[in-house]
């Protein structure tokens, strides 16, 4: 059993995710018994992962600044604003690309800030971020007055809403390509332990001369980075640029990653923990809508299964 | 020396069976001892012997696995701190217990305040009251002072203070000593006798033999959470007590040294930071170990981050090499062939959260790495020899740091250090808080380590181990080199080295 | 004496608490030379001593969970769960006093309160995301209950907000006395100690024997209290509650006592600071609304404001 | 450093002193009296609900045209909630410490007002609330549109283009919100007179447009047989329909009112939808009835307007596939400059 443990606490995935994992899919039979819908069909699958793929991406992006100590509540800001400029400047198929790699470089100057008050000027994350996002979203609103303008390009819609070889949603093979990127960079590179270091123990870090506001700036810029290009994402989803794309995406990326296993404070947390966290909650949003439920119930739902995994997490440590 | 032998009045407390299992460890292993009223009773062990553990449960930190508590001739059972605080047994803990952001006041009666009936706080009393200790003890604080504003010595008289300052039958005083001067040390001792003589047990800990047989009654040695044996201090000599504590007489802590220095490794000259630090010059030579000596507050700590570039210089050169260097980072440091192992290992050393491999290659991890990408494969051969090569014992390689010992700990983080390829290491409180037998062992390390030709700056608060481990000492004193001495010659005293980092003559055997 | 040799350095005493004030002080000269109606009777009562009530006692409430080293996600929706359990009941037992009212709701803020410690506290839950999921619950419940916002609080119990005493607001009062209990239970009590030392360091303040679980679970009952507090004067003030009667309390809350000087890692702080957090944010949007501020620059310039405000304020960095 | 700290802080500690003590010396402006008729120089304060989305955007920019007609209106004073009862009390008293001579209210929450809204009618000046009502006497007048019928107008248009019988789903806002429930219960009044029309499932989508297309995409997998959506916006049809499409489902009809990027999708699909405006105009509209208040009108407690209603044949004629989707079918009548500037 203890060793079940260690390999499990080894994999960066921990025993009250399983535990809530375990629950759920017998929830998803429950429903099939009662009500007669499949989660588990084909297309329901493929769609709770299309949903899923595009918040998935913000939360891995989330995950590394919760490694690094910190928190990003900036996601939404940024995934809003990338939206509506890249609706505002792809007027073109032939205009994606740049207009994407624009968004992306905007983004990460928005990281680079959120790094910079957090390393340089020592702010409290939680403020830091939250003040960047209210600052972009007065930007924004400024620059739009409200109305994005502008329009998706239909090839960007073809891309995002269409499947691969007729099954598998793009959406969903991007996920899984930024997942693999992700998790290799946080487990097997230089720069994933070293923000583990940072997040453990600063001090150390830093005498072992890893340069830790470098580290954590980065962290930042993925996460801004990764919101952005989930704007974009958003945007060929629905359509329709949208001053509101990705809101409360903040905290719905934090979640992910916390039940994931991502300490707020830094130094855990893991990709797979936080792909596997966040499917749980999409699928009991997914088994509300399924089995008919209505809004109340579905949110005292998702709160008692996150205090679930997370309390036999904590109680089993 | 101990002419202290009081009348012993019978059992105020007996461990009966005592057992604690940690995950993988047995730290206790039916312990059985019994405290007299009104003794000193010194508790002696290498680190890891169970010594903490076992006084963690008398204060109520741990629970015991089996056995019972017999206390005041009563079975108890010892659920938490407060309670233990409410029977009177008072604990100064081996690290730090106080909370920073408070005031001297403050933490002296923390959960303890003078309250009114209905809980008020009465500041008038608390703070005439740490007048009183402070009286007592002779010491001159600002008790509405921020603790996280006083030094380490400072800190550690507020620990005191805040033990004594409960009516305690039973004091526990777990290291007491370490950060204390000679004088502050003196005043703790003769505190320590003015208790006893009032009846008070007092349980003493500590790694300073001299300091056992200066004030113990009795010595209990605990050995790999075993009780080796009860000893009345007359009938002991410090070399059979080492002997009983790691099971082996050791004739000379300090090894023999190889005397091969070769040129000069590193020059500083007129080197100052202000307010801090003032025109130091030296020089450190390959195969050396340079002693850095000197009181807290004298600037050591500071001159060793100026070398390795964890703070800035104001003014001055450092040459390595023959080669001037700048201002540098941390980093910078570490390319120009410095290390640094720094003394406070929980804080400034492990990563908790990582296996022993991850730790030692964390600051070698370029070494490991093919375009970001971490060889881990070739990260663990190197590790692992390194590992070997330090002797560290350990289950696996991938067991978490935080389950060693402080001296493997301390190995790991030397190992660390060699696997970037330094010259010159930057050692502070080679041995704080390890125990005899590991302490020979790092002493071990580092003589291969100038036998190899490599240079050494070590700072140390023990005089022994300064005198024992340097071809020079340099003694600091307010910012200043108060003078070099060389032991090639002849070994210098401990007199000659307090006399320069007093600033006049000052003599132990007061 | 060797201990007085010790290298302590002097340092610039602008402590973040005290920091606030400078931004208030700044804040108040602006707005008193930009517009004539800032200091007129009227809109200074409004801007002192009625508006920033609410925020005040909630901020009360965010700060002393702080200080204990937590954080409260869930203000908001105990805030709309609150006002609007206090708009049914006067609904469904238009007999009922206010009193028994404002009974009823302080001891359902309680439960939440009480919720909030057992996840947090009992099932060792992080702070951030066991109030996260209390807030997610609550906004449930109140949906199980009502979907519409509910009216019609009777002018009795709006006397909380809008009644005068002696010609002084009510409101103000109320404040006074909440601040008054919260000051002298931190500041001046034993328990206060308890909750700044818990949240320096909850290791240290065990092993001094303070009961760790049990200050802190308090501490998350009496802040739901506080909050029970603030959602009965903003059930008084509003003359109603809904289901997002009180959205994005949580954030403002913390906003303000962190602009206030309460560290979000806990144990420091003072509950004056809180007052100079919530002034400054109620002067802030009063200025912007006589200056007709058009609404998106007045958000960039209070996102800004906020960064300004706590990223260089750390004069005392060492 | 700290003696100076305390001197400051005693400065502003008496700064505050004095202006507490002013403020509570000073006398309550409100005499509970009408305010005199005025023909000109008139003070408008608007206090809006909230901004950041398109409809807001052309409420206010129908409401600036609106002012420029009036050259009796000196000034204009525009506060934003921000969607925050709490916010918008203090706003109400901070446009009434301007001394403005009409207000304008759309309330955040009009059951958490009330008081703000009392306050306001009680220094005499006309109060006049749009989008959104207020439980109480003491306003002027409530101008717009009746939430309940654009509900229930949606259903039967529905219910023309579907038949009797079938199955439906209802797509609704933010849960709480007065205008969305009140949408909601006008067109269940309507469905429960058709037994064979059969309401499959209700949920609320925040309007988020990745939310519905998330509900929307478990609708289908859920029932097979959909035969109409009823939407309380276009915002939210609009997606609904994306997602069919996508799922190579047959288009049914729906309902919703006149977001462009919804007619624009009709029209391109030629799929039947019913399109009835929750008008943009309101806030004109209000600020029109206001102004004869101010000038001394008596005005109806209640005003309803009811805009063109636009069946498929007549969106096909207006629709302009060329502007964006996020503008408002109808709305071309704005003058340039006050429009929300676009490319």
């Amino acid at each position: 059993m203890r060793k079940i443990q260690e390999k499990l606490q080894r994999s960066g995935i921990s025993i009250g995710l399983i535990v809530t994992f375990l629950v759920i899919i017998l929830m998803a039979i429950a429903v099939n018994i009662v009500k007669g819908v499949n989660f588990f069909s084909l297309n329901n699958l493929l769609n709770v992962v299309r949903n899923y793929s595009m918040i998935a991406i913000a939360a891995m992006g989330q995950t590394f600044v919760i490694i690094s100590g910190g928190l990003d509540l900036s996601v939404s800001a940024v995934m809003a604003s990338s939206n509506v400029v890249a609706a505002t400047y792809m007027t073109s198929n032939g205009l994606i690309f740049p207009v994407l790699l624009l968004c992306l470089a905007l983004a990460a100057l928005v990281g680079m800030f959120n790094g910079y008050l957090v390393t340089k000027r020592n702010v409290p994350p939680f403020i830091g971020t939250l003040g960047t996002s209210i600052v972009i979203n007065g930007l924004r609103m400024i620059w739009t007055n409200g109305m994005p303008r502008g329009a998706i390009p239909d090839g960007l819609k073809n891309v995002c809403t269409s499947n691969f070889l007729n099954m598998i949603p793009n959406l969903f093979m991007m996920f899984v390509f930024i997942a693999i990127w992700y998790w290799f960079l946080l487990a097997r590179t230089g720069y994933g332990r070293r923000l583990y270091v940072v997040g453990n123990n600063p001090r150390v870090a830093i005498l072992s001369g890893v340069r830790k506001d470098r580290i954590i700036i980065t962290a930042y810029i993925i996460s801004a980075v990764s919101a952005a290009f989930v704007g974009i994402l958003i945007g060929g989803y629905t359509g329709i640029a949208d001053n509101w794309a990705g809101k409360g995406y903040d905290l719905d990326s934090v979640a992910f990653a916390v039940l994931g296993g991502a300490v707020i404070g830094g130094g855990a947390g893991s990709i797979q923990g936080t792909i596997l966290g966040g499917f749980i909650l999409l699928m009991i949003t997914n088994l509300a809508l399924l089995a008919s439920l209505p809004l109340e119930s579905q949110l005292v739902i998702k709160g008692l299964i996150i205090v679930t995994a997370l309390g036999i997490t904590a109680r089993k440590r | 020396m101990s002419t202290m032998g009081t009348a012993v009045t019978g059992s105020l407390l007996k461990f009966k069976d005592i057992t604690k299992t940690f995950p993988g460890v047995k730290a206790l292993d039916s312990v059985d001892m019994d405290f007299s009223y009104g003794e000193v009773h010194a508790l002696v062990g290498e680190n890891g012997a169970g010594k903490s553990t076992l006084m963690k449960i008398l204060s109520g930190v741990f629970k015991p696995d089996s056995g019972s508590i017999i206390y005041n001739g009563e079975e108890v059972v010892i659920k938490n701190p407060h309670q233990a605080q409410m029977d009177g047994i008072s604990i100064i803990f081996q690290e730090f217990s106080l909370i920073k952001h408070m005031s001297v006041t403050e933490n002296v009666f923390l959960n303890r305040e003078p309250v009114s009936r209905a809980g008020f706080l009465r500041f008038g009393k608390a703070r005439e009251r740490v007048r009183e200790l402070m009286a007592l003890l002779d010491i001159n604080l600002d008790p509405d002072a921020k603790v996280m504003d006083l030094s380490v010595v400072q800190q550690q008289l507020v620990e005191i203070m805040k033990a004594l300052s409960v009516d305690a039958r039973i004091l526990i005083m777990d290291e007491p000593s370490a950060p204390l001067t000679d004088k502050e040390l003196k005043k703790l001792f003769s505190i320590i006798r003015s208790l006893k003589s009032r009846g008070v047990t007092v349980i003493y800990i500590s790694h300073m033999l001299e300091e056992v047989f200066e004030i113990a009654d009795r010595v209990t040695v605990i050995k790999d959470g075993k009780v080796m044996g009860t000893f009345p201090v007359e009938k002991l000599t410090k070399d059979n007590l080492v002997g009983y504590m790691v099971g082996r007489e050791i004739q000379d802590i300090y090894p023999d040294y190889g005397k091969q220095i070769g040129d000069t490794i590193m020059k500083v000259e007129d080197l100052s930071c202000k307010g801090e630090l003032e025109g130091i010059t030296f020089s450190l030579r390959k195969g050396e170990v340079l002693g850095l000596a000197g009181m807290v507050g004298s600037g050591r700590t500071r001159l060793v981050q100026a070398i390795v570039g964890a703070v800035r210089r104001d003014s001055g050169t450092i040459t390595v090499n023959g080669k001037v260097i700048d201002n540098i980072s941390i980093i910078g440091a570490i390319t120009e062939g410095f290390c640094y192992i720094p003394s406070d290992r929980k804080l400034e050393g492990i990563i908790t959260s990582m296996d022993i491999v991850q730790n030692t290659t964390i600051t070698s991890l370029k070494k490991f790495m093919r375009s970001g990408i971490i060889d881990r494969k070739k990260e663990r051969i190197a590790a692992e020899k390194q590992i070997a090569a330090m002797q560290i014992k350990t289950a696996s390689l991938f067991t978490q740091i935080e389950n060693l010992s402080g001296g493997n700990q301390q190995k790991v983080l030397i190992a660390r250090a060699l696997l970037t390829d330094p010259e010159i290491f930057v050692i502070v409180e080679p041995t704080r808080g390890i125990d005899v037998g590991a302490k020979y062992e790092i002493y071990k390390l580092v003589r291969e380590l100038t036998e190899s030709g490599k240079a050494i700056l070590m700072v140390s608060s023990e005089l022994p181990e300064v005198l024992g481990m340097s071809d020079r000492i340099m003694v600091l004193n307010r910012g200043r080199v108060a003078g070099i001495l060389d032991q090639h010659e002849k070994l210098s005293s401990e007199e000659e080295l307090l006399s320069l980092a007093v600033g006049h003559t000052y003599s132990l055997s007061s | 004496m060797i201990m007085s040799v010790n290298n302590r350095k002097l340092r610039l005493n602008i402590s973040s608490s005290n920091f606030v004030w400078f931004i208030l002080f700044g804040l108040l000269v602006f707005s008193a030379i930009s517009s004539p109606i800032f200091l007129t009777g009227r809109n200074m009562r409004n801007v002192l001593l009625i508006q920033p009530v609410g925020l005040g006692i909630a901020s009360l409430a965010q700060a002393l969970i702080m200080l204990s080293g937590g954080i409260d996600m869930s203000i908001g929706a105990a805030v709309s769960l609150l006002t609007t359990m206090a708009a049914i009941l006067f609904k469904m037992f238009p007999d009922m006093t206010p009193i028994t009212v404002l009974i009823a709701v302080l001891v359902t803020a309680m439960l939440i309160g009480s919720l909030n410690g057992f996840f947090v506290v009992i099932l060792r839950i992080p702070a951030f995301m066991g109030t996260l999921a209390t807030s997610m619950i609550l906004q449930g419940l109140i949906y199980f209950f009502t979907k519409k916002p509910i009216g019609g609080i009777p002018r009795s119990f709006r006397y909380i907000a809008e009644g005068k005493l002696l010609a002084i607001p009510f409101s103000f009062l109320f404040f006074l006395v909440i601040f008054g209990i919260v000051y002298m239970l931190l500041k001046r009590h034993k328990s206060g100690k308890l909750v700044y030392a818990v949240g320096s360091d909850q290791h240290i303040s065990r092993i001094s024997g303070i009961a760790v679980t049990k200050v802190r679970f308090m501490t998350y009952v009496f802040g739901g209290v506080l909050v029970g507090l603030a959602a009965v004067f903003l059930a008084a003030r509003m003359g109603g509650g809904g289901p997002t009667a009180g959205s994005n309390y949580e954030l403002d809350t913390i906003t303000a006592s962190v602009i206030g000087g309460i560290s979000l890692a806990g144990g420091v702080g003072s509950p004056l600071g809180i007052v100079g957090g919530v002034l400054t944010l109620t002067i802030f949007s009063n200025i912007m609304n006589l200056l007709d501020i058009n609404p998106y620059i007045q958000m960039f310039l209070k996102g800004s404001i906020l960064i300004l405000a706590v990223a260089f304020n750390k004069v005392k960095k060492r | 450093m700290r003696r100076k700290t305390n001197w400051i802080l005693v400065l502003i500690a008496m700064f505050l002193f004095v202006g507490g003590l002013a403020a509570a010396g000073g006398q309550d402006e409100s005499d509970g009296g009408k305010a005199a008729p005025k023909e000109d120089n008139i003070t408008v304060g608007f206090s809006c609900a909230g901004m950041g989305n398109s409809w807001r955007m052309f409420l206010k920019a129908n409401f600036d045209a609106k002012v420029a007609e009036h050259p009796e209106i000196s000034k204009v004073y525009f506060t934003n909630a921000d969607e925050r009862p709490e916010k918008q009390i203090a706003d109400i008293d901070d446009l009434l410490s301007k001394g403005v001579d009409l207000l304008i209210i759309q309330p955040s929450l009009g059951e958490a007002i009330v008081p703000a809204v009392e306050r306001a009618y009680n220094v005499g000046i006309p109060v006049i609330i749009f989008d959104g009502t207020v439980p109480t006497d003491q306003h002027t007048a409530y101008v717009g549109q009746d939430m309940k019928q654009l509900g229930a107008h949606y259903a039967e248009a529905l219910i023309n283009m579907m038949g009797t019988e079938g199955n439906i789903i209802m797509l609704s806002g933010i849960a709480g919100q007065m205008s969305v429930e009140l949408r909601l219960e006008g067109a269940r009044e309507v469905f429960a007179k058709y037994p064979d029309i059969q309401i499959l499932d209700t949920q609320y989508t925040g309007w988020s447009i990745p939310k519905a297309k998330e509900v929307m995409e478990s609708f289908l997998q859920t029932y097979p047989q959909i035969d109409g959506i009823w939407a309380d916006s276009g915002l939210m049809s609009f997606p609904a329909l994306e997602t069919m499409k996508e799922a190579g489902r047959a288009l049914v009809p729906s309902s919703g009112d006149n977001l462009n990027g919804y007619a624009k999708f009709l029209v391109a699909n030629n799929v039947p939808g019913y399109i009835e405006p929750y008008s943009t105009q309101q806030a004109a509209w209000a600020l029109e009835e206001g102004l004869k208040a101010v000038k001394g009108a008596e005005l109806d407690k209640v005003i309803y307007h009811q805009p063109e209603q636009y069946p498929f044949e007549r969106i096909k004629e207006i629709v302009n596939m060329d502007l964006s989707d996020w503008w408002w079918l109808g709305d071309d009548q704005i003058p340039e400059e006050f429009l929300p500037q676009i490319d």
